[in-house]
């Protein structure tokens, strides 16, 4: 059994057979926190038993398609615990949104097989598989309000501009396929010059897919409408899940076939990263919505991580630092968007999100441990020491300027000093008290106070939210946990 | 475990403390929140005390202990690493001795505080955070460390000051201590910064290698530079000359935070940094003559002023300044192991006289105006006595703590190799008038007639440790050498006889300070108001009150200069700068705004046009 | 009877299928248009996996065909749902209704 | 002979794609569709992937697109819609597409047209795919069976509200326990599995 368990396809397979046990005891057993309890079941067994238990086993291959290492075991743990966390958080919201919770723990759990797979895929076909799963699951989350038109606003267009984006994916792995008559991850040597070409091309058309999926400027728009109407916890899910995923095949991609060793394509991510930061910080500036805030921030945020990209991929010689300043930053941003997204979902009441940011008017006065765990949230994500999120940076800077990305260094500058202001915004709107000063001109109607004494906070959502705020300052205080166990996974 | 192990928790139980007392602080009741606030300082000091028997045990070697490595990136790992040896131990246990021992007092002098009745907890809770970054400052072996606890106690200070903050000029002193301060930690950060520039680590002993092996016997320039830095910062937290005009303003904070924050420990901080980094004095000698001079200077007007003040506190204050002058004295002269001994011997009987002066404060229901106590020995037998003996400690009188610290820099300045002699004289006047100005105090305190009703109301928690810093003060010159003896380098402190003609008239200006003080003060054989009224006296008495008129040349030099060119500059030039960035960026997100127009159509074309310029730089046409 | 095509030949078909489906994309308003535009796309990228396939002589471009099928598949059965469901609440199909979320 | 067939079919193809692009008849949409994928099954056949041409006849033209056409006549897309579709469609909203499809176009072209590759002319047949595809690739088979368990959950869902919307049943899942035959969506999707 315990050999059994340390086979390199146990989490892969364990995970499928719940999915499979749940469907079937959802049918027959018809009670609502089956499912519930069933998706914890089976992530906190992907995170307890089964990561232990093929860590020992190193790196090992699965056929061509999947490559079971140190690497992908750390994302799988990250995953199952975003996802237990995004189900703690979805137990009392999503109930509000349908009667019927069950089809979305089932693709809650979907979602994270392919976010799993998707990060230990090196070839084509089960990076494409796993990202599809993922996204599949993730247009029905989106949509699965019963009501209200936002939630299905976001699911059409994350859906098209998605399916769009695939299909372009599609076409550059088939051109790559066609120059190189590979579709495994590796290095394409001893092509012709139009081979060359045409895979350069493919990179360029496959790049443009992850990109987008990364949302990554100019391939971001889809961003900020996605998260303000996708319901919260969803949010959460999209904003870590699904872009860890897609990072960490990118990632894995990028180093394991060299494409960046090409100038132009380096160029062309460079251009994209300094893009990204740039706008994403310069948009959130002076948003209402605080969902639409979190989504330029990680926009920035991504573009951030393409640093740590570029270094990872041997520009300037440090690579394992590279990939180490990645999943250090990943896990921060995990933590510190979970937090985020987990007070606004603690916040959210039936049928009205705490979106608007004036409904966060005073927050600090009414409920002060969900302000005092956003507050910790939004200096992480500004990157003040003391928090996670100084660590995350401070490592893409250090990456940065190891690999002399001096560019690229400037811009992430730049953007987190524009970065401040919002987020600092977010906490002096909590702090203020309302009335204090008149509202600005052109609101016409104020937002109703987000948790006002009236409004009742799930005591699960809340609690979680606590976790995740302390883990944010315990890890920025402490974060040898973190680093020590990245660099046992990946380090030499 | 050996007891060195326990060195963590030195730093840790204050702030554990602290903690407790922050977040709790409504919800303690007075017993609790006495409890934590002391006992905390208490276990810190008990671990001190361990971790000290261990480290003598042991052979007295320097060690290091690692607290934790913040972050390990590219080859840059902050480690938060405490390093004991015994210039940090003697600070340590300074720290944390007196500073307990104030903290026990302080639990009877705040238990009715009719001013704060409600700060009780948050009195102790900034006495604690005080504690834990002082510990900070004198425990970490590393520039950031030392940075943050020496910006750490001054807010602790800034607080403190402040603590009865309904009165408006009470918010005025810790504004004044908080400015004042911060510009001699510009200096010191300037300092730092220029250090880790030119040695490439904060790692403190290491850096203090490094500039051993690249300037010593080179171009001592940069040692000299980075020395007058530090040393400027120094002068600030230690209130010397020309900085010194915060300290006696400070005095509006509670008497015990007097007694431990401006006295005994906080203010001997620029002490501890200059003796921290003395290779960088040795490295450069004109560095070190300036810390003398500074010293020498302090400590003469210091005392002057002293002699005139009315309020029993500022009178206490400029002896600390004096005090201190010493240290600073003792440093430059190379008596640097005395400079320690002299503040640690300090500490014990500066506290104790601010303790002292305190119980007699509270029995007077907070009258500190010297000329109307008068008469109370009688009434206050226990602060009286305890005064006495803090005085004649800080009197220097022979076989008393302060004798033994103050001698050897007294006969370690007359060796000096070029000025000897002018250090020698001019600290002895001030050792003449430090005696004179004590004995004033004295008199006008507890003889004479009496002039205001006293209640002394004082239990076991303040008259104890009364009772402790007194044998502490009588006794810690007998046994307090060898604590920091072989600390820092030394010439040969024990080659001098007590018998030199020199010796011998060190040892006797005390006598004759207290002699000529009884004269004056309790013989009256001068009229001393007479003499003050007179034109010149007046002048004089002023010029001195007013602590050699530095107040009025800064406010004049500086203060209004800086208010003129802040009231013609309100429209802010170079705020324009600030507002067009601003202006700028919003535009640049208004415009940005307008991409973003929801239209699913529209997204869609955008990441045509974003395939299409990547087409464009693969095929080389763009970039 | 298989034939030799020049790569070159099928490679722009399949490339021209794709610009045409990417038109569509950015033209149409009606959402099955748009969807019918998605295929079209994905059908492309089929088309250029198979050609791959065929200059290689290996299973894996088929291979690779079939699971577009079985991803076009999946996503067209999220989407008409997504479809009926917009019918619904916001009686119309026209994808520029669907613009309240912007700036 | 082949070879000619093969232009032809691609010429077919391609325009008949042009008008699924710029129909305004959702339905003759549909039926143009059909044709372009049949084309490109017969070019798929000529490329010698006979598996992939039989596939792409019966999953695609024979159920995906079928798939559409229910839709389009549940959701009663008539003439109203032509019309409708007509104004939508102006001549200037060509221009920008069509500008950025042919900078695309001439680098596809561009880059393509140095290649003197040619297809190698082998048939590929059913028995080496089934032995790929269930040799080193039954990994992603069973992934495209969460896939597809995925869309099927999925649009079960958003499919569900509609059809109980449409019955003016309750929103009470313990009443509806037999309308899973009913949802079409999914069936068909579970069909193509």
């Amino acid at each position: 059994m315990l050999a059994l368990l340390a086979h390199p396809l146990a989490p892969y397979a364990t995970l499928s057979l719940f999915i499979v046990v749940m469907l079937v005891a959802v049918g027959a057993l018809r009670d609502r926190n089956v499912a519930f309890a069933f998706t914890l079941l089976a992530l906190g067994f992907l995170l307890v038993v089964n990561v232990p238990a093929v860590l020992g086993t190193g790196s090992a291959d699965v056929g061509d398609l999947l490559r079971v290492d140190g690497y992908a075991i750390f994302f799988m743990a990250l995953f199952a615990g975003a996802g237990i966390v995004t189900t703690l958080l979805s137990g009392p919201y999503v109930t509000r949104l349908s009667p019927w919770p069950d089809e979305y723990y089932i693709l809650l759990t979907t979602a994270v097989l392919g976010a799993v797979v998707t990060a230990a895929a090196n070839h084509f076909v089960s990076f494409l598989l796993g990202i599809e799963v993922l996204s599949i699951s993730l247009y029905a989350m989106i949509a699965y309000p019963r009501e209200g038109r936002k939630p299905l606003e976001a699911a059409a267009k994350y859906l098209v501009l998605s399916g769009a984006a695939s299909s372009t994916m599609l076409f550059g792995m088939a051109l790559i396929y066609m120059a190189s008559g590979s579709l495994a991850f590796e290095p394409m040597t001893e092509l012709s010059a139009n081979d060359n070409l045409i895979a350069d091309l493919g990179i360029a058309m496959l790049l443009v897919g992850i990109l987008f999926k990364l949302s990554l400027a100019p391939f971001h728009m889809w961003t900020p409408d996605v998260y303000q109407g996708a319901p919260a916890p969803v949010t959460a899910f999209l904003a870590t899940v699904s872009k860890g995923a897609v990072f960490a095949a990118f990632l894995r991609y990028a180093t394991d076939s060299g494409i960046l060793a090409s100038d132009a394509i380096a160029l062309g991510i460079g251009a994209v990263a300094v893009l990204s930061m740039v706008a994403g910080n310069v948009l959130a500036l002076l948003q209402e919505s605080v969902k639409r805030i979190l989504a330029y921030s990680s926009i920035a945020h991504m573009g951030y991580l393409l640093i740590a990209l570029v270094a990872a991929a041997g520009i300037g010689g440090n690579a394992a630092l590279g990939v180490e300043t990645t999943l250090v930053y990943l896990t921060g941003y995990f933590v510190m968007t979970l937090a985020a997204f987990g007070v606004m979902t603690a916040l959210s009441t039936d049928g009205q999100e705490a979106d608007d940011l004036m409904a966060y008017e005073g927050l600090f006065w009414r409920r002060p441990v969900l302000a005092a765990v956003l507050t910790a949230a939004a200096l992480s994500l500004a990157g003040i020491p003391l928090t996670v999120g100084f660590i995350a940076k401070f490592y893409v800077f250090a990456a940065g300027a190891e690999g002399t990305l001096w560019v690229l260094v400037w811009a992430l500058v730049i953007g987190s000093a524009i970065g401040i202001y919002y987020y600092l915004r977010i906490v002096f709107t909590m702090i203020r008290k309302p009335g204090e000063e008149p509202a600005e001109e052109g609101i016409e109607e104020p937002a109703p106070p987000a948790g006002g004494a009236d409004a009742t906070i799930p005591r699960l959502t809340a609690a979680v939210t606590i976790v995740l705020g302390l883990a944010i300052l315990a890890f920025g205080i402490y974060p040898t946990p973190i680093i020590d166990f990245v660099t046992g996974l990946t380090g030499p | 475990m050996s007891g060195m192990d326990l060195l963590w928790l030195v730093p840790a139980a204050p702030l554990v403390g602290f903690l407790i007392l922050f977040v709790l602080h409504d919800y303690l009741p007075k017993t609790v929140a006495a409890v934590v606030g002391a006992g905390s300082v208490g276990v810190s000091a008990l671990a001190a005390l361990l971790v000290g028997i261990d480290y003598y045990e042991a052979g007295a070697e320097p060690t290091w202990q690692l607290l934790w490595t913040w972050m390990s990136v590219a080859g840059f790992d902050p480690a938060i690493r405490l390093y004991l040896d015994g210039l940090s131990l003697a600070m340590t246990g300074v720290i944390t001795g007196v500073g307990f021992l104030i903290h026990v007092y302080a639990t009877g002098y705040m238990w009715n505080d009719h001013e704060e009745p409600e700060g009780f907890a948050r009195f102790f809770a900034y006495m604690n955070l005080f504690v834990f970054a002082m510990l900070m400052l004198v425990l970490g072996d590393n520039l950031l460390v030392l940075f943050l606890g020496w910006e750490g106690v001054g807010l602790c200070s800034y607080l403190l000051i402040g603590f009865y903050h309904q009165d408006p000029a009470n918010g005025y002193a810790a504004r004044k201590a908080f400015v004042v301060t911060r510009v001699g930690d510009t200096f010191m950060a300037l300092g730092l910064f220029l250090m880790f520039r030119e040695l490439g680590t904060i790692e403190i002993q290491e850096s203090l290698t490094l500039a051993n092996a690249q300037w010593s016997g080179g171009d001592t320039t940069m040692a000299l530079i980075i020395g007058l830095l530090l040393l400027g910062g120094a002068v600030g937290k230690s209130a010397q000359v020309p900085l010194q005009t915060w300290l006696p303003d400070a005095m509006a904070g509670p008497t015990p935070v007097s007694a431990l924050i401006h006295a005994a420990t906080m203010v001997t901080a620029g002490v501890y940094l200059i003796a921290r980094m003395h290779d960088i004095f040795l490295i450069s000698p004109e560095a070190q003559l300036a810390v003398a001079v500074v010293g020498l200077v302090t400590l003469f007007i210091a005392s002057f002023t002293a002699l005139v003040q009315t309020d029993i506190k500022r009178v206490l204050a400029f002896s600390t300044m004096s005090q201190i002058g010493y240290m600073f004295f003792a440093l430059g002269v190379g008596a640097w192991s005395a400079a320690i001994f002299h503040l640690m011997t300090h500490a014990f009987f500066k506290a104790l006289l601010f303790l002292s002066a305190g119980s007699v404060i509270l029995a007077l229901h907070h009258e500190q105006d010297i000329f109307k106590m008068g008469g109370l020995w009688r009434k206050l037998p226990i602060p009286f006595a305890s005064m006495l003996i803090g005085s004649i400690c800080l009197a220097a009188l022979p076989f008393t703590s302060g004798f033994f610290s103050k001698d050897v820099i007294m006969l370690t300045a007359f060796e000096h190799e070029s000025h000897g002699l002018v250090f020698w004289g001019g600290a002895a006047i001030a050792a003449f008038m430090t005696a004179l100005y004590t004995t004033r105090m004295m008199i006008v305190v507890f003889f004479g007639g009496q002039r205001t009703e006293a209640h002394d109301s004082s239990r076991l928690n303040m008259w104890g440790p009364l009772l402790v810093l007194c044998a502490l003060s009588l006794l810690g010159g007998w046994f307090g050498f060898g604590v920091v003896a072989g600390v820092l380098p030394d010439g040969g402190l024990s080659e001098f006889s007590h018998f030199s003609p020199v010796a011998i008239i060190t040892m006797l200006m005390p006598f004759l300070g207290i002699f000529v003080g009884w004269l004056v003060f309790g013989r009256r054989i001068i009229d001393v108001e007479a003499l003050a009224a007179s034109k010149a006296g007046n002048a004089l008495k002023r010029f001195f009150f007013g602590g050699w008129g530095f107040d009025w040349l800064y406010d004049n030099a500086v203060v209004r200069p800086v208010m003129w060119a802040a009231r013609i500059n309100k429209g802010d030039i170079v705020d324009w700068i600030y507002r067009i960035t601003v202006a700028v960026t919003r535009g640049a997100h208004h415009v940005g705004s307008l991409t973003q127009s929801g239209r699913l159509r529209w997204y869609a074309a955008n990441m045509a046009f974003g395939l299409a310029l990547f087409f464009l730089i693969v095929l080389g046409v763009i970039g | 009877m298989p034939v030799a095509v020049p790569i070159e030949h099928v490679l722009a078909l399949a490339g021209l299928l794709f610009l045409l489906g990417l038109i569509g994309v950015l033209v149409r308003r009606n959402v099955m248009f748009l969807l019918m535009s998605l295929e079209v796309m994905m059908n492309a990228a089929g088309l250029a996996f198979v050609a791959a396939g065929a200059r290689w002589g290996a299973p894996d471009g088929q291979i690779m065909f079939m699971f577009i099928l079985a991803l076009a598949a999946a996503e067209v059965a999220v989407a008409l749902g997504i479809v009926v469901q917009l019918a619904r609440r916001f009686e119309s199909l026209d994808v520029d209704n669907a613009d309240e979320m912007y700036g | 002979m082949e070879t000619a067939i093969f232009y032809i079919a691609a010429l077919v193809a391609a325009l008949a794609t042009l008008r699924v692009v710029t129909h305004v008849n959702a339905s003759h949409a549909l039926i143009y569709l059909v044709v372009s994928l049949l084309a490109v099954a017969v070019i798929f056949f000529l490329l010698g992937a006979p598996f992939a041409a039989a596939l792409e006849v019966v999953v695609y033209a024979g159920a995906i697109v079928v798939l559409f056409l229910f839709v389009v006549m549940m959701l009663n897309l008539g003439r109203t819609s032509v019309d409708r579709e007509r104004g939508w469609l102006r001549p200037g909203m060509w221009i920008g597409p069509a500008v950025l499809a042919a900078v695309l176009l001439v680098s596809f072209v561009f880059v393509f047209w140095g290649t003197d590759a040619k297809t190698s002319g082998e048939m590929v047949g059913p028995r080496a795919v089934g032995i790929a595809l269930f040799g080193p690739y039954i990994i992603a088979v069973e992934l495209a069976g969460f896939l597809l368990l995925a869309a099927l959950v999925g649009a079960w869902h958003l499919g569900r509200r509609y059809l109980e919307e449409r019955r003016g049943a309750d929103d009470f899942p313990e009443e509806e326990g037999a309308n899973a035959e009913e949802a079409a969506p999914e069936a068909s999707a579970e069909g193509n599995a």
